[in-house]
Formats: structure tokens, sequence, C-alpha cells
């Protein structure tokens, strides 16, 4: 456990390093590759939050196809940052600027109290779990004001608990979504379809760390079972966009 | 805060990049720096979607994560084309010389 | 006409409503009738009036009732034409009454202005628009009696005014020249001062006596719980109404418009400004004589500005070379002294003077006009002279005034002028009202003090008598001027040879009867007109019936002023009461005839003699050529200041309210909506700042709202 | 409480001509008063079918119009009966009441009612009508037909304003004047009409505005009280309003009539206005639109808030008089002649309303006279320098000279309407003049109570009679009397100064030498002309000589109107003895019944049956 801190504070360091400089390069080239970093480093923290299939995905869509395509541009309309004099001093970037950073106070304000454990109630003792290389952890389940949210996990106690999960769904008592799907009958119960039944042991997907939450396995069961129809109208607006991009760029031959 | 990165770490983080993102779509001039900006928006967005799929526990937040970036790429695409299409009539790309619906 | 009438007594409507007949017949249709019919109208008009006027005082004469101690009174008669204003406690009506009084105005006032009628006739023969003449002079007459004739206060202001408009009409008659229609509106204007002040007395009386009726004043002032109640006002609003008078009849404050009313034609002047309109104040104060006399204080000031009026006026008339001028001061002089008369307690006196006034001064006037008339409104009297043998009949009727105005014994000046001056030193005022201020009630001083001072011992109004003496003095200077100035324009118009140029002198010619005929009318007048009041020390030695002819007038008004004649005790000084008056009226005859004597010297015997003493008086000759810079005084002092405060205003109307106030608003809502007007600079991104300035504001409003509460 | 969505279903249930019928109480007589209101429109209604060309048959039916309206009007004026008997209690009764709800959900009544005060201001309208509408023959040439369209409206405006006995229905009236009037200053005026009809529509509208939320506020009020939501002028009266109140309501009230009168600071709209307003226009805006302001006064704000108005009397009283010698002062410097006219109306309307504010019967008939006496002045003057204006296309005086040896006839007309303008006894301006101060000067009404600084214990010679004496902490004061007379004496220095620049005016226009040739060549007047101003002559002369015919058909509802005021003034200066802070509160309304035999018994109609039957 020891070493993911350090991971996160890098990552999180160059996250808003890169993302600082994208705004504030005046070269519209190096602004684009400062964002490549950038993405990398997002892609970083998704692994340190177990989302290893968007961490690849964030890899390949926006690192790949965004950036080549940003680039491209830049490349096609040879800007030369040729807006350099002009960054003078304007009343609305000040206010934009203050307006911006009070916004950031009051999301920290807001975040920090919704995160901060109820107060007068002492965070609960997680249980005690044992790691397979004998050390124990323990496991804070601090609860918040919001329902049904963890503060801090480990990997291990992630595992279990969206086994337990995925086990609920079989048993038909899936966990009261609270609402999130009203569409969705809560009674009716929901049995995980054949593609859906796993096999814990056979899922080794990462060599050396077997785990099911993130990985690429359940994400497209979810997609192509429960999320099918957004699925198919992304299919639609990637359509579309294509060739509104095309129609768009297209030189008029007049 | 304490050293271990718990959800308020990462929220925070992404409120951060988030108004990085922000404050550059209001203070560039230069429509390409604009969109790399709304990327940047996007991408905090998502790193919070994910924060908190984590620890809920649940696999939703990373399906959002997903179509919102296959909505990125449509918009960025859309946007660059839009880019390309003014550029070649005005020769410039300044956010502020594009008044024409003013009045 | 037996008391049955005494009620409604129709013909007092009738003497008022036969002028204002005449006046529109003429001012309607003058202009189509023919010159002689206009004539007509106007002379009928006022010959009906006096006609009726005639009748009226027949009645009143008839109407004589005599108590048991062979006291002779002749009450009134009153006329109701209709209710006018009723508004609560105020019950004005349109009434007329005729008393003695108002019975010796009216006949003067319609006898004197039936003559200059006539005289008008000839004197406006040539000029074009005297139909326009006549009906301003018409109505005038109208408004005098209504003035004379009015039963409260409110028709005697209705005639007030109405003559101080008709002035202005007649003395600015020739408007074509701007001078002329300064003077006429400066006439209005002063006259309207007056009236000022005349209508705050008015209101004071109103508040206090709760009518304006005459009969119920005198009533009210003479009874005795209801005369406490008028004491104290007596003097706030007999000031005010004097100060009015002041005005009207041209005396120390408000004179300046006299001496430029000479602008007018010359029958004009003779008749308002000898005859009748200027005799409003003094009349106005003889009607009022009940409220004047409450308060000794107020009648001295009134014989004292009387006496200065007088004398002052007598200065001026020195040296002036205007013959109009020269009359119009005298006019302004012969005032005073009524003034003085009235302010002694005199009334009788003042009343006589009036009417003798009326008659010299109107013959002075109307002479004048035909001298002006024969030499083709020539005025000055340097250019005149020697006019004696070509002008007879004028020559002879301005004789006969020149001696009665300087007060000649057997002329009616004599008469009227000696019993004023007997009066100025004889009167004095005993109601001492200092301590008498609502403590005592009126029975009190009847029946005590007056029995005092009858009994003869005097009483303690010393420190009164030093007004009585000054009043006396002034009077007998006025009196030496008078006399000299007079004679001065007298020889200066018809003795020495004729100073004229040759062209006018060429066809000087006699005045037509029509303007001779009231000329002679006036010179008999003046002459008989003294014996109606032959001095006390005559009459005493005449039997019963004489006497009460030769002493006619003071029995006639002695009803009117009986009460104000209480307050006054006669012949203080001497023995026997009319020892003083034989003193005084031998002091007069020497001073009279001194006065001629020194006329005759400079302007008869050594014509040189003035010259010299012009240059040797000098300074003062000037200070009197100028009129004592009165009226350059009061140009400044009111006029100026008047438009200077205009200006000052109109500035500070138009940029301090009209622009500040008003512009000020309207400045400020426009930059306010220039400094919205940025909002919508057409940036996209300033926009997208905005928004983002919106929520964080919202935001702070609803955590502010989260954490505060 | 009150549903607001009912009121369009109100509107369109009961259209109000289909009731015109059973319109008034009395059983079965002619609806007079809407008859009058509303018969203009029949006029406009006629102009609208002629075609814009025909001038004269334009003008032609808008006089017969007028006209109508004005015989209409004589049958208002012969119906009143002066001596009805006052309903004990109630400030006004009114005749000859028409009554229907207009919009009962929300209490506004189409009410309509006339007594002694508005009766005179009615004739004064009709009777000026058709005078304004035949003076415009010479002088409007371009279209003419919304000019006379315009006229007839405003016409509709001011009657209705001075009959409607209904709060909302006197707005709607109040509201519907400026409309025409704004137009016709701003279409037909001088040179910079537009900032003129711009200053002069916002400055009343504000004033209005104010009007509308007091009025507003009284009607809720009344509606808690009472439960009974009305805006009738009778329920209005029976509010409970506390003096804090009164005191913001009736500043409401008197600012926006204060603005319309003009009084002192608030009249900078009115030279503005009537230099640029046409002829017609300015005739009136100047005879009758600024009675509006008065008359509001009397019938609304005085007898609605009479504990504030104890307090305000003296200092609109010293705005009366300033604004008499400040508007006189200002008229002697004018050299635009209708300029000079309209300061001269800021002088004599101060008269006026130092008469209404005095509270006593000589003040209040003063005050209403030189209403109808000014209406007929300033409209006279008005239609006079229109006529030189159309001769000499000039308004400056020093272009005149000598006009009397020209036009004769126009000088002597010209002169007695300006002197009966000046308040020359026997003509019109005097009566009203001299009963305004006279009743100012006997006033019990005029005493500042505890700002009585400059005049605390004046132990002055002027020691008024048996003044009542006021029990002051600094000794017995020489009572409000002393103040009242020396407002009626400044006042009364109008009476100087309204001469001084009258007669100068005449003097510089009329006499002197003809200096211009084109004043040489000035026309004498048309047979139009004398025919416009021989009725203002008439009417000065007549309304001067014989002033019983109109003041005797007053005073009965002035002494109504005097003795509520005593009773509401009475309790107003012992609750105000009563609470402490405002202890010092001093104010009597005089009270003098009128003289029997001077008010007819009954009607014209009556009584000239009653001689027919004795014959």
């Amino acid at each position: 456990m020891g070493v993911e801190p350090l991971f996160f504070w890098i990552f999180a360091i160059g996250a808003i390093v890169t993302s600082l400089s994208v705004v504030v390069v005046r070269n519209p080239l190096y602004c684009a590759l400062a964002l490549v970093v950038d993405f990398f480093f997002f892609a970083g923290l998704y692994v340190l939050l177990s989302a290893h299939f968007l961490a690849v995905v964030q890899v390949l869509v926006y690192g790949g196809a965004i950036m080549v395509l940003f680039l491209f541009i830049i490349m096609l309309l040879n800007l030369r940052g040729d807006e350099l004099g002009q960054m003078r001093f304007q009343l609305h970037t000040a206010l934009a600027i203050t307006a911006g950073v009070v916004l950031f106070f009051i999301a920290g304000g807001a975040i920090l109290s919704a995160t901060a454990p109820m107060d007068g109630e002492p965070p609960v003792e997680g249980t005690l779990v044992v790691q397979d290389d004998g050390s124990e952890v323990r496991v804070q389940e601090v609860r918040t004001s919001i329902p049904g949210l963890y503060l801090a996990l480990d990997e291990q106690t992630l595992e279990e608990k969206y086994l337990e999960q995925i086990a609920s769904w079989e048993r038909g008592t899936s966990r009261p979504s609270d609402g999130k799907y009203p569409r969705f009958n809560p009674e009716r119960t929901f049995e995980v379809p054949p593609s859906m039944q796993f096999d814990p042991e056979a899922a080794s997907v990462v060599p050396g760390r077997s785990g099911l939450y993130g990985t690429f396995q359940p994400i497209s069961a979810l997609l192509v079972n429960r999320f099918v129809v957004p699925f198919e109208l992304t299919a639609l607006l990637l359509l579309a966009a294509i060739i509104g991009a095309v129609i768009i760029a297209k030189r008029r031959v007049t | 805060m304490s050293w271990e990165p718990t959800l308020a770490h990462y929220l925070i983080l992404s409120a951060a990049v988030f108004t990085i993102g922000m404050v550059g779509v209001l203070v560039r001039r230069n429509a390409i720096i604009l969109f790399m900006s709304i990327e940047l928006m996007l991408n905090s967005v998502n790193l919070s979607f994910i924060a908190f799929a984590r620890y809920r526990v649940d696999l939703d937040g990373h399906i959002f994560a997903f179509f919102i970036m296959a909505v990125a790429a449509a918009e960025a695409a859309v946007a660059l084309a839009i880019v390309l299409h003014v550029f070649r009539h005005k020769r410039g790309i300044e956010v502020d010389e594009m008044q024409e619906l003013k009045h | 006409m037996e008391a049955l009438y005494a009620e409604q007594f129709y013909f007092l409507g009738l003497i008022v409503l036969a002028p204002l007949l005449g006046a529109i017949i003429n001012g309607l249709f003058g202009s189509k009738l023919p010159k002689r019919v206009v004539d007509w109208v106007a002379c009928g008009a006022m010959a009906m009036s006096f006609a009726f006027a005639l009748i009226s005082v027949q009645a009143l004469i008839n109407n004589m009732t005599v108590s048991p101690d062979g006291e002779r009174s002749w009450g009134m008669l009153t006329y109701t034409a209709y209710q006018w204003i009723f508004s609560g406690s105020l019950e004005a009506e349109i009434a007329f009454l005729l008393d003695p009084l108002s019975a010796v105005m009216v006949l003067v006032v319609t006898g004197v202005g039936l003559l200059i009628h006539i005289y008008s006739a000839g004197y406006m023969a040539e000029d074009e628009s005297k139909w326009r003449y006549f009906a301003y002079l018409n109505l005038f007459a109208f408004a005098m009696l209504m003035l004379v004739l009015g039963k409260n206060m409110l028709v005697t202001f209705i005639g007030w005014e109405g003559v101080g408009v008709c002035s202005y009409l007649l003395i600015g008659f020739w408007f074509g020249d701007d001078e002329k229609a300064a003077a006429g509106q400066k006439a209005f204007l002063v006259n309207r001062v007056g009236d000022f002040c005349f209508i705050l007395g008015m209101f004071l009386v109103f508040y206090t006596a709760g009518t304006w009726d005459y009969v119920a004043l005198a009533e009210m002032s003479t009874t005795a719980a209801t005369a406490a109640t008028l004491l104290p006002i007596a003097l706030p609003a007999g000031l005010l109404i004097f100060l009015g008078c002041t005005g009207k009849s041209a005396q120390i404050p408000l004179y300046v418009w006299l001496p430029d009313a000479m602008a007018g034609p010359t029958p004009v002047s003779a008749l308002i400004h000898a005859a009748t309109m200027v005799t409003a104040g003094v009349f106005l104060i003889c009607r009022m004589n009940w409220l004047f006399t409450l308060d000794h204080r107020l009648m001295a000031t009134i014989a004292i500005v009387g006496a200065l009026t007088a004398f002052f006026a007598a200065t001026i008339a020195l040296v002036q070379t205007d013959i109009k001028r020269v009359l119009a001061y005298s006019t302004v002089s012969q005032l005073g002294f009524m003034f003085m008369a009235v302010g002694m307690g005199a009334f009788v006196a003042a009343i006589f003077h009036l009417m003798t006034h009326a008659f010299f001064k109107a013959l002075l006037f109307l002479g004048a006009g035909s001298v002006i008339h024969g030499m083709h409104h020539e005025q000055d009297m340097r250019k005149m002279g020697g006019l004696r043998k070509l002008m007879p009949y004028t020559w002879a009727t301005f004789l006969v005034a020149t001696i009665a105005i300087a007060g000649v014994p057997f002329f009616s000046g004599f008469f009227s002028k000696d019993l004023i001056l007997w009066g100025a030193i004889s009167n004095a005022h005993v109601l001492t009202v200092d301590g008498a201020m609502g403590m005592i009630t009126m029975e009190h001083f009847t029946s005590a003090l007056v029995p005092a001072a009858a009994g003869g011992e005097a009483l303690d109004i010393g420190r009164w008598a030093i007004v009585n003496w000054v009043v006396f003095l002034l009077g007998i200077m006025t009196a030496f001027l008078t006399a000299f100035y007079m004679f001065r324009c007298y020889f200066m118009t018809f003795h020495g040879e004729c100073r004229a140029d040759e062209e006018t002198k060429a066809h000087i010619h006699e005045s037509p009867p029509s303007m001779l005929v009231p000329l002679v009318v006036l010179a008999f007048l003046s002459f008989v007109g003294g014996y109606v009041g032959i001095p006390h020390f005559i009459t005493t030695h005449m039997p019963e019936g004489p006497q009460f002819w030769s002493l006619l007038l003071e029995n006639w008004l002695a009803e009117v002023f009986l009460v104000s004649d209480a307050y006054r005790v006669v012949g203080r000084f001497g023995a026997s009461p009319y020892g003083l008056e034989t003193l005084v009226a031998v002091v007069s005859i020497a001073i009279a005839g001194a006065g001629i004597g020194l006329a005759y010297l400079m302007y008869v015997k050594s014509p040189e003699l003035p010259a010299r003493v012009k240059e040797r008086a000098g300074k003062l000759y000037d200070l009197l050529w100028n009129k004592y810079f009165v009226d350059e005084g009061y140009d400044t002092a009111f006029v100026r200041s008047t438009l200077k405060l205009g200006e000052v205003s109109y500035w500070f109307d138009r940029y301090i309210i009209a622009g500040l106030l008003v512009g000020g608003t309207a400045f400020m809502t426009k930059n306010f909506g220039q400094v919205l007007r940025h909002l919508q600079g057409g940036n996209v991104q300033r926009y997208a700042t905005y928004i983002l300035i919106g929520t964080v504001l919202i935001l702070f409003a609803i955590l502010g709202g989260a954490t505060g509460s | 409480m009150v549903e607001f969505s009912s009121i369009f279903s109100a509107l369109a249930a009961q259209p109000l001509l289909a009731q015109i019928g059973m319109v008034s109480e009395a059983e079965g007589s002619m609806p007079w008063l809407t008859l009058t209101t509303f018969a203009p429109l029949v006029g406009i209604l006629l102009l609208l079918f002629i075609p814009k060309e025909q001038i004269n048959v334009l003008r032609n039916v808008a006089l017969i119009a007028s006209l109508g309206t004005f015989a209409l009007s004589v049958g208002i004026m012969v119906n009143f009966n002066p001596a009805v008997a006052a309903a004990a209690g109630d400030a006004f009764t009114f005749q000859m009441v028409e009554h229907i709800d207009w919009i009962p959900e929300v209490g506004i009544s189409y009410a309509m009612g006339v007594d002694g005060i508005s009766l005179w201001l009615v004739m004064l309208t009709t009777f000026l009508m058709p005078i304004a509408i035949w003076s415009t023959y010479g002088a409007i040439k371009e279209n003419v037909k919304e000019y006379m369209v315009f006229l007839l409206l405003l016409e509709v405006g001011l009657v209705g304003a001075m009959l409607a006995i209904d709060l909302f229905l006197f707005f709607i009236f109040w509201e519907v004047v400026l409309v025409p009037m704004y137009f016709i200053i701003v279409i037909w005026g001088g040179a910079e009409r537009l900032k003129a009809g711009l200053t002069f529509f916002i400055y009343t509208m504000t004033g209005s505005l104010l009007m509308l939320t007091a009025m507003v506020y009284v009607y809720f009020q009344v509606g808690a009280d009472t439960g009974v939501y009305s805006f009738l002028y009778a329920d209005m009266l029976g509010a409970e309003l506390t003096y804090e109140q009164q005191f913001w309501l009736f500043a409401a009230f008197a600012l926006s009539f204060a603005i319309k009168v003009p009084l002192f600071p608030f009249h900078t709209w009115l030279p503005l206005a009537h230099v640029q307003a046409p002829t017609a226009g300015s005739v009136l805006l100047a005879a009758v639109m600024l009675k509006l302001g008065t008359y509001g006064m009397v019938r609304l704000a005085f007898p609605l808030f009479p504990d504030a108005f104890v307090v305000y009397a003296p200092f609109i009283a010293v705005l009366a008089v300033i604004g008499i010698v400040y508007g006189a002062v200002l008229a002697l410097i004018q050299t635009d002649v209708k300029k000079l006219v309209a300061y001269s109306s800021v002088s004599h309307l101060g008269f006026c309303v130092l008469g209404l504010v005095a509270m006593t019967p000589q003040g209040l008939a003063g005050g209403i006279y030189v209403m109808l006496a000014h209406g007929i002045a300033t409209g006279g003057l008005f239609l006079c320098v229109g006529m030189l204006y159309e001769r000499r296309h000039s308004k400056r005086i020093a272009d005149f000279g000598g006009v009397a040896k020209v036009m004769p006839v126009f000088a002597v007309m010209f002169a007695v309407i300006m002197l009966g303008s000046a308040g020359l006894p026997g003509l019109n301006g005097f009566v009203g003049e001299f009963l305004s101060l006279m009743g100012a000067a006997k006033s019990h009404f005029l005493s500042f109570g505890e700002y009585n600084f400059f005049l605390a214990d004046a132990e002055s010679a002027f020691a008024l009679g048996t003044t009542t004496t006021v029990p002051t902490e600094a000794g017995t004061s020489s009572g409000p009397e002393l103040t009242a007379f020396i407002m009626a004496a400044i006042g009364a220095l109008g009476v100087i100064l309204g001469a001084a620049y009258l007669i100068w005016m005449f003097r510089r226009v009329m006499f002197g030498e003809v200096r211009y040739e084109e004043v040489r060549m000035m026309p004498r007047l048309t047979a139009r002309e004398i025919g416009v101003l021989v009725p203002i002559v008439v009417m000065t002369i007549f309304m001067g000589v014989y002033p019983k015919f109109f003041m005797s058909r007053m005073d009965p509802s002035i002494h109504q109107f005097l003795s509520y005021m005593d009773v509401k003034v009475t309790e107003a200066v012992e609750a105000a003895a009563a609470d402490e802070d405002r202890r010092n509160v001093y104010g009597q309304v005089v009270v003098e019944p009128p003289n029997e035999e001077w008010v007819p018994q009954g009607s014209m109609v009556d009584l000239a049956r009653e001689r027919r039957q004795q014959r």
C-alpha cells in the first residue's frame, strides 16, 4: 500500500502542471504536446483508481486520436502563436481568473464538507483484512453523509465488495440503487447473463493480480447489457460527427 | 489532508484541472487552445467519475467516462472542422474577431 | 319724497347708472355716431346724473327731523341694487347710501363733472377719437359716484379701483405718444400700491368687525361694548387705509403720479386731478371718521403727513415753469391742507375746503386749458405773457380763481383755509387711548373724560400740543407760498408782454363760448362757495335764521361727524372761543397779501429779479427743480430692484430648478444607461465570464444562506 | 381575497354602453353626466368619416360637436339643485349620480356625480372648447383632422375627471387628459416642442404614478378595515389611517397635484409647455388642465387625509405665496408674451391654492372662483396672443408697438381681458383673488404649530384684535392669525405685481408709436376672431358684475365640505395633542353657514316652473 500515495502525488502534480502549461503557453504546438503528457498523467491516475480499461482507452482515444487531430490541424494551419503580443491585460481576463479561483475554492469546500466523515460519529473501524502477503490492512470504511460511499478502500476490499455486488445481482436482491435507476423495477430479479458468469479463478487478468474490478470484462458486459442503448447511440453520434466534419472541412469548389 | 489519496484528493484534483480548463476557455483567444482547454475540462470530469466509481465500488462511473470520451472525440472532430472552415475564410482564428452575429 | 323711500331710494341707483349708460353708448357706438351726438350723449348723461343728484339731495333735505333740543338730523337714504358677493359671514351688496356727507360730494362730483363735460366738448372738438374720450370720462364719473355713494367698503373699493383705471385710460388717452402712455401706467401702478394697502386695511376691519357696511360699522364704533373690539385695530387698519388714501389723493409717499398725470388732456386734469378723484382719500377718511378718531396717534400722523405734503409740494410749485405742473403741485399742496384738517379732527373744514378747492382748482385748470387751447398746446409759461387783452374772459375767470386760492378775504378760499388753520390750532384730540387700551369702556371716556374736557380745564394732553403748533406753522407757510406761486403763475401768463413766438402769437384767440360758460359758472361758484362757512366770530353776532345759513355746511354735516366732534375740544386757547379764530384770520390775510405783493414785485415790477434769485439760490433751485429727486429715488429703489429680482429669479428658475433638479435627474438616467451599454460588447468570452461570475454569485448566495442562517 | 383573473371576464360580461339605459340611479331621468362626458366621442366618430382634405367640413363638425357638448352641459347646470339636503357627515353630496359596477370583483365602478365645486369647472371646459376650436380656424392648416380629434378627446378627459366620483375612474380620466395634450404640443407646437412635450408628459406622469400608488394603498387599507374593497369616493373616505400613513399618502397626492397646479418648485414645465403649445392647446392647458390640480386637492387630498393636511397646510400656503410673488416677478421681466402669460398663470393659481388651504368659506369660494376667472381670463389672453402671433409670427414683445392704433377693436377687448386678469373690481379676476386673500387673512389654519419659529411670541404692534390665543409653551403666541395675515399681505403684493407686468406688457405691445412696417400692415380683426373674443369678454364682465349666479350654487357644497373638515380637523388636533411628540399642532376650520336667500332653493328648471305657475 505504501507506494501508492507517492504515485498519486506524482501524477496529480504532473497533471496540474501540464494542464497549466496548456493554458499558459503561447505556442499552440507546445500546448498540444503538454496536453498529450497531461493525458498520460490522467491515465496513470485511472490506473491508481483501478480503472485499468479506461486508462488504456484514455491513452488510445485521447492521446492517440484527438491529439493527433489537434496536431494535424495545428500543422495544417501552421499557427505560429502569432498572438504573442496580444496577451495584454484585459479586465475580463482578470475577472475570469478570479471567478475561476473562487469557483475552485467553493467546489473544494463543498467536496471537503461532503466527503468529511459525518460529524459526531467516529470513523467506523473497518474490518481487519489480512493481505495475502500476511500484512493486515485496516480497512477504513468511513461512511460519509452520502450513503454507500467509502472514503478509502484498498484493492483487496475493493475486489471483495465488487464480487459481493455481483453475487447480489445473481440473488436478485440487487443493492438498493436508491432510485439510481428508477425506471428499473427493483423487485424484478436480474439474472446475470451467461456472459457475465465469471469464474473468479479463471479471470486472472493482470499477471500477478487477480481482480475483476475495472477490467475490460465487466465493463464490456455492462456496456452490451444494461447500457446497450447509449452504446448504440454513441455509435450513431460518432457517425454523424465524422460526416459533419468531412462536410464542414471540405474545400468548397465553387 | 492525509497523504494517502482518498476520494477528496481526487475530487479536488479534478476540480483544479476543471478550473484551469475553464480559465483557459475564457482567457485564451486562440480557438485551438480553447478546444484543448475544453478537452481538459472533459478529462477532469472523467477523473471525478472514475474516482466516485472507485469509492462506490461500482462500474457505472467507468461506463459514463467511456461515453464522455466518445462524445469528446466527436466534438473535437467537428470543432476542428469548423475551425478549419473559419480559418479558410478569415485568415485568423481569434475568438473575439468572430463577431459577425453581434448585430 | 317722504321717508317712505328711505329704504329703497332708487334715485341713487339712477345717479350712478346714468354715466354708465352714457359710457356704454359712447363706448360701443361712439365711433359711428356723428360728433354732435357724442357730445350730447356724454353731457346729457352727466346732466341726468346731476339732476337725479339734485332730486336725491332734495329728498334728503325733506327727510329732516328736528330733535327736541333743536338738533336737526337728516338721516340717510339707502338703495340696495343686488347681492354682489355672499360667502359665509361676508354679505357684500351693491348698495348706495346718501347722507349729508355723500350729498355734498355727489353735488360736487356731478356739478363740476357736468361743467367739465361741457367744457371738454369744446376743448376736444377737433380730436377724432372724441367718442372714446367721452366714454372714458363718463366711465370715470360712474366709478367716482360708486366711490362716493358706496354703502360698504367693497362698493367704495370698486369705485376706488375703477377711478384708478379710468385715470389710467384718460391720462394715457393719447397713447400714440409712448411718454404719455408711460405716465398713465405710472398713475395706475402707484394707485395700485395704494389699493394694496387699502385691501389689507379692509381685511383687518372685516377680521374684527365682521362687516364692511358703513352704517353697521358706525353703529359698532359708537356703542360702548363693540367699540372696544375696534380699538386695537384702529391704528393698523387706519394707517393702512390712510396709505391707500395717500395713493389716491397724492400725498407724501405716493404723490409721484400726479405731476406726470398732466400728460392727459387738460379737462381730465381738471376733473380728475382737481375736483373729484384726488378728493377720494379725504372723503373716505371723513366717511370713516368714527374709526380714525379712535386712535390719536393715527390722527397725528395724518395731520403731520398732510402738513408736510402741503409745504413740500408748495416749495416745488415755486420753480415749475409748465403751467399745468404748477397747478398739479398746487393741488397736491391743497390736498395736504385737507389732510391736515382731517388729521386735526376738523372734518367739516376739510369737506368745506374740498368743495371750494374743487371749484377754483377746476376753474384754474380749465383756464389753463383754454390758454393752452388758444396757444396751440403751448404749456411753458416762459413762452406766455400778456394774454390779458387777447383772452379777456379767460383772464378774468383765472384771476378770480387765483384770488380765491390765495386766500384773499370775501373769496371762498379764504373761508375754508381759515377754518382749517383755526381747527389746526384749536382742536385737541381728547381720547388718550394709551391708557385706555381695552381697559376702559366707551361710556367711561364718553362720560368721564369728555365732560372734563368740555368743562374747560385742559386735560393732560400737553405733549400732543406740539403737533398742533407744527401743523399750524406749516399751514401758514404753505398759505404764503400758495399765494406767491399762484400769482407768479398768473402774472407770468397774463401780464407783461407776450413772449410767445410770432407764429403762435398771430392766432391767439379767445376760446369758444362752450368753453367760457363753464369758466364763468365756476368763477361765480369760487366766489359764492365760501359763504356757506363764514367764520364763527362773525356768525355769533348774527340772528338765528341767517346764522343757520351762514354756517350751513357745519350744521348740515354736524350729524355725520357727531362721534368725532365728541372727541374734540374746540377753542382750547384764549377766553372766548372765537377770539383765536379772528387772530388766525388776520394772520392769514396778512400772509396772503405778503405773498401777492412779493409775486407782483418779482414778476411785474422787476422781471429780472427771479433770474437773479435763481443763481443765488443755485443748488436749492436745482433741488426744487428736480422735485427733490423723488422720482429717481423711487425708480431705483422700487422699479429697478424688482426688475433685478426678476432677473435673478429667472436665472434661478432656469438653471437651478429646471437645470439642476429636473435636468439633473434626466442627466443621471441617461448616463446610467451608458454604463449598462458596455455589457453587450459582442465578445463571446466576455459573456461566458459574466455567466461564470453569475454562477459564483448565486453559489455564494446559496452557500451564504446555508452558512449564514 | 380577490382573484384578479376574473377581471377580464368581468370586462367582457358587462359591455359598458349596453347598460347605459339603467345607468343613473335617479328614476328614469336622463344620464346627463355620462352624455356630456362622452358626447365629444360622437364628434370624433363623425370626424373619422370625413376625408382629410375637407378642412372646413372637419372644423365645422368639430365645432358643432363641442357646441353640442356645451348644450348638454347646460342641461347639467339647469338640473343642478344647489339647495339639495346635505347628507350629514360626508364630505360632499353628489347630484345626478350615475353608478354601475364596472369591475365588481375589484370594486371599480363607473360612478359619476356633480356637486357645487365641480359643476362650474365642467361648464368652464365645455364653454371654452368651442371657442378654442373656433380659434383654430385661422391658425391650424395642416392635419386638421388629428388636431380636432385630439381636442375633443381632451375634452372627454377633462369633463370626465371633474365628474368622476370613483377614484379609479378619476385616475383613468386624469391620464386620458395627458395623451392628447402631449400630441397637441409635440405635433403642432413651436420650435423646441419635443423637449417641452416630453418634460410636460414625464413630469405629470411621475406625479400621477405617485398618486396611483397612494390610491391603491388606501384602497387596500379600506378593504382590510371594512371588508368591502371599493374605489368609490364615499367608501375611500371611510379609511381610518394613522397619522404616519396619512403623512406619506398626503405627500404623494399633494405632490402630483402640486405638479399639475403648478405650485412653486414644480412649475418649470409650464412655461416650456405653454410657449411651445399651439394657441388652442395652450388655452385649454392653462384654462382647464391646471384646474385639475387644484380641484384634485379640494376633492381628494384634503378630505382623505385631514390629520396630515393640518400639518401640511401652512407649508403649502407658503409655497403658494412664493408662487404668487415669484410668478409675478418672473412675468415682469419676460420678453416673450406667451411666457409672460404662462408665468402669470403660476401667479394666479398661487392665489387659488392660498384660498383653498385657508379653510374658510371665503377662502374656498375665492379659490374656486379664481379657477373659473383664471380660466376665462388666461384663455382670453392666450387667444389674443395667438391672434397677434398669427399676424406677426413673433411672440417677442419688442416686435410689437402701437397695435392699438392698427387694431382698435382688438385693443378694447384685449384691454378688458387684461384688466380682468389684473384683478380690477367689477371684472372677474377681482372677485376670486379678493375672496382668496380675505379668506387667507382670517384663516385659523395657517399656523406652523411647533415650527412657529419666526413668530413664536411675536408681541407685535399688530395685536390682531381678540385673537384666540394659542397655549404654546412659549407663552401665548399671537396666534395663527398673524401668520395668516402676513401670508395674505405678501399674497396681496401679487395684486400690485400682477397689475404691473400686465399693464407694462399692454403698454409695450399696444401703446406707443407704430415702429414696424409689419405692425402697420397687420389686418384688423376678422368677424370670426371677434366672435371668438366676444364670449370671453362678456363672461369676464358678467362674472365680475354678477358673481352671485356662480357663487350661490357653490356655497352649499363649500359649507358642507367645511363642516366635514371641521369635524375631521378637530379630531386630528385632539389626536395630535394626545401623542406627545406632536403636541403643538394647531388648526381650526372656520365654518359659517351660507345666507338663506342667497342660495337659490331648487334647480333652474324648478325655479322656472314655479315662476310660470305664479303667473
